[in-house]
């Protein structure tokens, strides 16, 4: 139980200084950084609640190609961090303010939830948590499994057209060069003949 | 139905689809069938039922052969039955005979009158298609069909007053006259309209076997709160109002004038002989009605009178050749009118077909003058075309007899009778009406002969061009003339009897207290002791007086008519306005009806319901959008912030 | 064979197939392919007709061609359709209509001639589907459902200021009927499903059926378009491309009429006959103040869409005129003429005004303009289209022997049993139509020719010589012998009156 | 562990996310980081919860919210770079052009 509980404030504590890294940190490279240390350290929680493959899910597919694409794009795109940080302090208040209240909210309802009653189950030496979600996945979510995987498409394929140039090419534009008419190349104007004074 | 009178419906058929078959063989192939095939089918036709009319009219008035009965069922609605049918008796077979009669020799005297015309086929499809919608009128069984012919004789009118489409007063002519036309129909069909209301039929039959039960029945037809009137008393006036717009009685006259744009031809078929009278058919057929209905009588008589005079008296200040010969027309309407309004049905009538041979022959005449004179109309460039036009000029004075009344001619039989008529009339307006009629003849007698003068004798006033190459008009023009001034001589004579006695059967009905026509009639001792009788009668040497007065005005003191002008200036003033009719109508109802259009789509349409409601309204929206999209930055965070604070809130509200 | 076959289904979703079919050619370089397609499409459609007249049992007052799938079963909606003797008319109108834009658009519309043809057919289908519908959810969609291609129709094709008119088209006509939703959906809670013959035997009381008279009264009065809410109706004439005037003012006004009899009629009897006097006021309004606007209009789409307006004033006239002469005579036999006449209008409305409407479109696109005063002698140039155009303009006048006297004449008729001056105001059309109808036809047709180009002016031939032919055949033939059409609807309208006339209190 | 831990360090998270989008408003980038944060504290309060009440849903509904994060961030970071081509900045300041 101990090590348990160990282990559990270790993380807790080090996710949540992560998490104020990623906001309070002047460049968004670190923000990143951290985004991807604090995903590191709740995968571990969800572990301790015996979720293995969705913790390991989000290490894979969040750190590794989400995250991985938003350090590609903070990176190619020259952002001026500065500018962009004005007023920091000034919002801070509003940020502290709206935070307790959030807290207070959220603090209030688990205390007053009643949620002491509920065991902390371990479960049995063969429980496999990726075959327990794949039996559900594969047969009473089905549509929806489905559903997530057109969406997926989907946004594939919008993100690769949005993001998608069209090449530029040189070639000639005979057309054009065929209607091109002489008076449009030169034009010529009438100036009166300066006079010596 | 027995095998005669199904041989009568199917003759009466034949007579009245052959003139349509003409009419759109014409219209739809005239470019095919060229100019010669235009006329030769629509005169073939029209020549076909002219002599099967004289047929049928020996079936029905010599063998007594009558059919009422329905063609095929138009619609149907509830209980009321709208049928085409023919109802074929004395009256009806009368009115076609005079019909076709007219119409073919009209079909015959276009050949020379319209030739050359770049409309000519379409000028012989639309007189047969008028005659086709005359017969419809006159033979109908019901108020439907009745009502079919009616419009279709306007929509004809219309047309061929218009004929010359690139002449604006052409246009505007055939506009006056439908849209009058109209105005009177308006009357006709609330007229049809009450008789389904109260008789739940438009079958004549019918309606006429229930009318003295309604008229009994005291009736009442709620015109405002607490003002009611008799319901029989309004069907017939109703009826009127329509019967005065075809017929141009008084104030609704004003379109006949104009009417005279169209072609010769037309002004003699449609204007003279038979559209115009088509009102006076009317009336005479609904004789069983307006019976019952004294204070109606009192109104045509007293309507007929007044047109009788008033519009003869205009016929005295028109140049117009054409113009004089049409407000002669009007005042002969208020004629037969006043026949009606005198319950002397079959004197309205006879009238009416005397005046269809002899009023034919006078525009028919007047138009071979115009086509000598080269389509000029002006009297006062005419002059002493006796010399150039033999034929015309005899015909033509044929014809100012018969309308001046003078035996033996026609028109002395008819008219002398309805001046008898009317003076015996008791109804209300009776006295009046005897006066308005009286003058007539003398006012009738005056302007004929003024324009026959100015036309035939008197010096020459004509260019020299037109001079030397004025000549008498070809046979196809002169023939027809011939043959009407044959009925025009002794049609009266013949008829004059037979009218007096039962010439209509029970076609027309005369309630016995108002029967003006058996009291002529016991003293009707033949026609040759009527015409030796008339140097006895008033109205016979008013009408010499003014056959004098114009010989003395115009041709021996041919300055005279210019110092009375000038001596009497407001009268004449007053004649050369037409009493004003028409200033009035143009700036009330023209100018005035369009400047209330545009005031109504200005202010009502435009400004009120488009301005102030419907784009008022998005104006509003507009506005207050304006006011809330100011709410709108446009900056992500804040509607982040929004979205946060609105979690917030609710979270607050429920925790 | 035909009696197996869903004819209806077949009338609304065959032309919405063939209008997708269209859509799918593209562009412009396969437009022959789109106009044969949608030609195709609307000839079969008029062939269905056929079968539907033959079938159609005029001696039963009931619904016929019945379909009944369910649709929405938990809510109570169905799929269901049917005709009687006041939608089969109107169901053979539209297909006949819809075929004789498609032939008149052959040659005048020359881009995105798929869309075109595919909005017109899409609308058929849609139009059908609101005469056949019997389910009042299924009815709503395809009321709702018409105002999109129409306003597409405006918006794409239409003249300089259609944004305007397509916009407020839309608008005007959605806001009136958003009220009559509500109407529906609070009877649905009463009947408990959205069965239309079912809101028929629906008990109410005054108050309910007040407040959904008035709701339906403005959804129809919108669409009509009734006197203050009319002003629609010239705006999207002007600016609709002559096509879609045509279906505008042939059919989509219809909508209203047939609304009143379908809905407000027996549904709400009561309430009818207590507010008679609003509509029969409103209409006489239109008869009247609406045709003297007429005769000061300079453009002649915009006069046409008056002396539209001015019609089916007639129409609704005689639709709530019923409530007089039954209060007088107390027999539904005299009622009888009063609602025939009214639907005889309509049809008779749709043949001349579309008529009209084809041949202003003709002028437009010979000399792009609608404007009275840029023509003048045409007759000389195209004698044919003159003709043609004098026997529509007759129609309009009410002149007997064309369609468009037989519903005035019955209603005129029939007005002067419920009041005499109701009759003579309705009558007073006979002067005013006369006026602007042949007044305009003066300025625009006869006289010299005034402007140089009228010379050059082709007369109509190959397709608009079709379809002025196949109109004014329809305009002839309706005003010689009108029995047939009206033996279709003596039993639906007797059964109507019936029910109209019969109390829905308790 | 109790159930409460977890959800208080989810909550923190969740405030923390909140504060980050407060202060760092103008910087897309950062938004749509704390947005990545705040769906992380979603999921831990789904996934404790499944664990405690002893079922699956929990978990499901995480693997779908990971679904569509993923794909919104793809699509988020699209947008992006779109808009960064086009204006050379990625200041939220900048993007006005939705005002009214």
């Amino acid at each position: 139980m101990l090590l348990q509980q160990v282990v559990f404030y270790f993380f807790a504590i080090s996710l949540i200084f992560s998490a104020s890294m990623v906001i309070f940190s002047r460049n968004p490279v670190t923000s990143a950084l951290f985004l991807v240390y604090s995903f590191f350290n709740s995968a571990i929680l969800w572990m301790m609640l015996n979720a293995e493959f969705l913790s390991l899910v989000l290490i894979f597919v969040y750190v590794g190609a989400v995250m991985t694409l938003f350090l590609f794009v903070v990176m190619m795109l020259n952002i001026d961090t500065e500018t962009l940080r004005k007023g920091f302090i000034k919002h801070a208040v509003l940020a502290v303010g709206v935070v307790i209240v959030v807290l207070v909210l959220m603090m209030m309802a688990i205390w007053t939830g009643n949620l002491a009653g509920l065991p902390d189950i371990q479960a049995p030496a063969n429980y496999s948590n990726t075959h327990a979600l794949g039996n559900e996945l594969y047969t009473h979510y089905v549509y929806a499994f489905e559903l997530s995987a057109m969406l997926l498409l989907v946004a594939i394929i919008s993100a690769i057209s949005l993001s998608h140039h069209k090449p530029k090419r040189k070639t000639q534009n005979i057309s054009s060069q065929v209607d091109a008419k002489p008076k449009d190349r030169v034009h010529l104007i009438n100036m009166s003949s300066e006079k010596k004074v | 139905m027995t095998t005669s009178s199904n041989f009568l419906s199917n003759l009466a058929l034949a007579i009245i689809l052959f003139p349509l078959l003409g009419c759109l063989i014409a219209g739809f192939f005239g470019k095919k069938i060229g100019q010669r095939g235009a006329h030769w089918v629509t005169t073939l036709m029209v020549g076909a039922s002219f002599f099967l009319s004289i047929y049928l009219v020996k079936l029905v008035v010599f063998d007594n052969l009558t059919f009422n009965g329905a063609i095929y069922t138009w619609g149907s609605s509830g209980n009321f039955v709208f049928d085409v049918g023919f109802l074929i008796d004395r009256l009806s077979a009368l009115m076609m005979l005079t019909v076709t009669f007219v119409s073919f020799l009209v079909h015959i005297y276009s050949i020379g009158y319209m030739k050359g015309d770049p409309g000519y086929q379409r000028f012989f499809s639309y007189i047969s298609l008028f005659t086709f919608a005359m017969l419809m009128l006159v033979s109908a069984n019901n108020f439907m069909q009745l009502y079919f012919g009616w419009e279709g004789v306007g929509l004809v009118s219309y047309l061929l007053i218009g004929f010359w489409y690139k002449k604006n007063s052409a246009n505007e002519g055939g506009l006056k006259a439908f849209l009058i036309n109209r105005v009177g129909d308006l009357g006709f069909i609330l007229g049809i309209g009450a008789i389904l209301a109260f008789f739940g039929s438009v079958d004549y039959a019918t309606v006429f076997s229930q009318a003295p039960a309604l008229a009994a029945s005291n009736a009442m037809v709620n015109i405002y709160p607490h003002i009611h009137w008799s319901a029989i008393t309004v069907i017939c006036l109703l009826l009127f109002i329509g019967a005065m717009g075809k017929s141009a009685q008084m104030p609704l006259h004003v379109w006949l004038p104009e009417s005279m744009e169209g072609p010769t031809p037309i002004s003699a078929l449609i204007h003279a002989a038979t559209m115009v009278t088509a009102g006076v058919y009317m009336v005479a057929r609904m004789s069983p009605l307006f019976e019952l209905s004294p204070v109606s009588l009192s109104v045509i008589l007293i309507i007929g009178g007044t047109s009788a005079l008033f519009t003869g008296i205009l016929a005295l200040v028109q140049n117009d050749i054409k113009r004089v010969v049409a407000y002669s027309t009007l005042s002969q309407l208020g004629y037969m009118m006043a026949a009606l309004g005198a319950s002397a049905f079959s004197a309205g009538i006879f009238h009416l077909f005397t005046h269809a041979c002899f009023k034919a022959l006078l525009f028919l005449a007047a138009g071979s003058v115009i086509i000598g004179m080269h389509h000029e109309q002006d009297m006062r460039k005419m002059g002493n075309l006796r010399k150039y036009m033999p034929i015309t000029y005899v015909t033509f004075l044929i014809g100012a007899l018969a309308l001046c009344a003078i035996p033996p001619f026609a028109g002395f039989y008819s008219k002398d009778t309805i001046i008898d008529a009317v003076h015996l009339s008791t109804v209300f307006g009776g006295t009046y009406a005897y006066y308005c009629v009286l003058i007539g003849t003398f006012v009738t007698a005056l302007y004929t002969f003024r324009a026959f003068f100015m036309t035939f004798h008197t010096e020459e006033r004509m260019d020299q061009h037109t001079r030397e190459t004025i000549k008498e008009s070809s046979a196809v023009v002169w023939i027809p003339l011939l043959v009407l001034a044959v009925p025009s001589i002794i049609l009266g004579w013949v008829l004059e009897g037979p009218m007096l006695e039962n010439l209509f059967g029970n076609a027309i009905y005369t309630a016995s207290q108002y029967d003006t026509l058996s009291t002529i009639a016991s003293d009707f001792h033949g026609s040759w002791a009527m015409m030796l009788h008339a140097v006895f009668t008033l109205p016979f040497w008013l009408a010499i007086a003014g056959v004098f007065c114009a010989w003395f005005a115009y041709v021996c003191r041919p300055q005279l008519p210019a110092v009375l002008a000038q001596r009497f200036s407001t009268l004449y003033t007053v004649l050369v306005h037409k009493y004003g009719f028409d200033e009035f109508n143009n700036w009330f109802f023209v100018k005035g009806g369009i400047r209330f259009a545009n005031w109504l789509f200005r202010v009502g349409d435009i400004k009120i319901l488009d301005d102030l409601m419907v784009n008022g309204s998005g104006r509003v929206v507009a506005w207050l959008s304006a006011a809330a999209r100011k709410l709108q930055t446009g900056y992500l965070y804040h509607y982040v912030l929004a979205m946060v604070l609105g979690v917030l809130v609710f979270g607050v509200w429920y925790s | 064979m035909f009696q197996n076959l869903p004819l209806l289904s077949l009338e609304i979703w065959l032309p919405i197939l063939g209008g997708i079919f269209a859509l799918m050619t593209g562009d412009d370089r396969r437009a022959h392919t789109a106009r044969m397609i949608a030609l195709f499409t609307a000839i079969i459609c008029l062939l269905l007709c056929v079968p539907l007249y033959l079938g159609y049992d005029n001696n039963s007052a009931a619904m016929q061609f019945t379909e009944n799938q369910p649709w929405i079963a938990h809510y109570g909606i169905d799929y269901t359709l049917g005709v009687d003797g006041i939608s089969l008319p109107l169901i053979m109108l539209t297909t006949l209509t819809t075929l004789v834009v498609v032939i008149a658009s052959w040659r005048p519309i020359k881009t995105q001639v798929a869309q075109y043809m595919a909005a017109f057919l899409i609308m058929q289908g849609m139009m059908v589907g609101v005469f056949a519908a019997l389910d009042a959810v299924l009815f709503y969609i395809f009321w709702e459902g018409m105002l999109i291609p129409m306003y597409l129709c405006i918006g794409m094709w239409g003249g300089a200021n259609r944004n305007y008119a397509s916009i407020k088209f839309f608008l005007y006509t959605f806001f009136g009927s958003a009220l009559m939703l509500v109407a529906l959906l609070y009877m649905r809670y009463y009947s408990g499903s959205f069965s239309i013959l079912g809101y028929w035997t629906l008990k109410l009381s005054m108050t309910e059926q007040i407040w959904i008279f008035l709701a339906f009264l403005l959804a129809f009065a919108v669409k009509v378009p009734m006197f203050p809410f009319h002003t629609w109706l010239p705006d999207a004439h002007t600016e609709a491309p002559a096509g879609g005037s045509v279906v505008l003012a042939a059919l989509m006004l219809k909508m209203g009429v047939y609304g009143f009899l379908r809905f407000s009629l027996p549904i709400t009897p009561d309430a009818s006959r207590m507010l008679d006097w609003v509509v029969i006021t409103l209409s006489l309004i239109a008869i009247v103040y609406i045709a003297l606007v007429a005769i000061g209009q300079k453009d002649m789409k915009r006069l046409i869409a008056y002396s539209s307006i001015a019609h089916m004033g007639f129409a609704t006239l005689a639709c709530f005129m019923i409530y007089l002469i039954l209060n007088k005579t107390g027999s539904i036999q005299d009622a009888y003429l009063s609602l025939e006449g009214s639907m005889v209008q309509m049809i008779s409305h749709a043949f001349s005004t579309g008529a009209m409407f084809f041949g202003v479109g003709i002028l437009y696109e010979r000399y792009a303009s609608r404007m009275i005063d840029d023509f003048g002698g045409i007759v000389n140039s195209m004698p044919h289209f003159a003709a043609f155009f004098m026997l529509f303009c007759m129609a309009n006048v009410g002149m007997p022997g064309t369609s468009g006297f037989v519903g005035e004449f019955m209603i005129i008729l029939s007005a002067f049993k419920a009041s005499p001056w109701i009759a003579f105001f309705a009558a007073s059309t006979l002067v005013l139509a006369a006026a602007y109808t042949l007044w305009m036809y003066k300025r625009v047709f006869f006289g010299e020719v005034t402007h140089e180009y009228v010379n050059n002016f082709d007369d109509i031939k190959g397709s608009e010589t079709a379809v002025m032919t196949i109109l004014g055949v329809m305009v002839i033939a309706l005003g010689v012998y009108p029995q047939p059409l009206l033996n279709m609807m003596h039993v639906t309208v007797g059964h109507l009156l019936t029910i109209a006339n019969t109390t829905k209190l308790m | 562990m109790t159930l409460s831990a977890y959800l208080i360090v989810s909550s923190i998270l969740f405030g923390l996310a909140i504060a980050g989008m407060v202060i760092n408003r103008k910087n897309l980038i950062l938004l749509l980081m704390c947005i990545e944060l705040m769906l992380l504290s979603v999921n831990t309060n789904f996934i404790a919860f499944s664990h405690f009440s002893g079922n699956l849903q929990g978990q499901l509904f995480v693997f779908f919210i990971l679904t569509v994060a993923a794909a919104e961030a793809t699509i988020g970071l699209a947008i992006l770079m779109v808009f960064f081509r086009r204006q050379h900045t990625i200041s939220v300041q900048e993007m006005n052009s939705l005002k009214g």
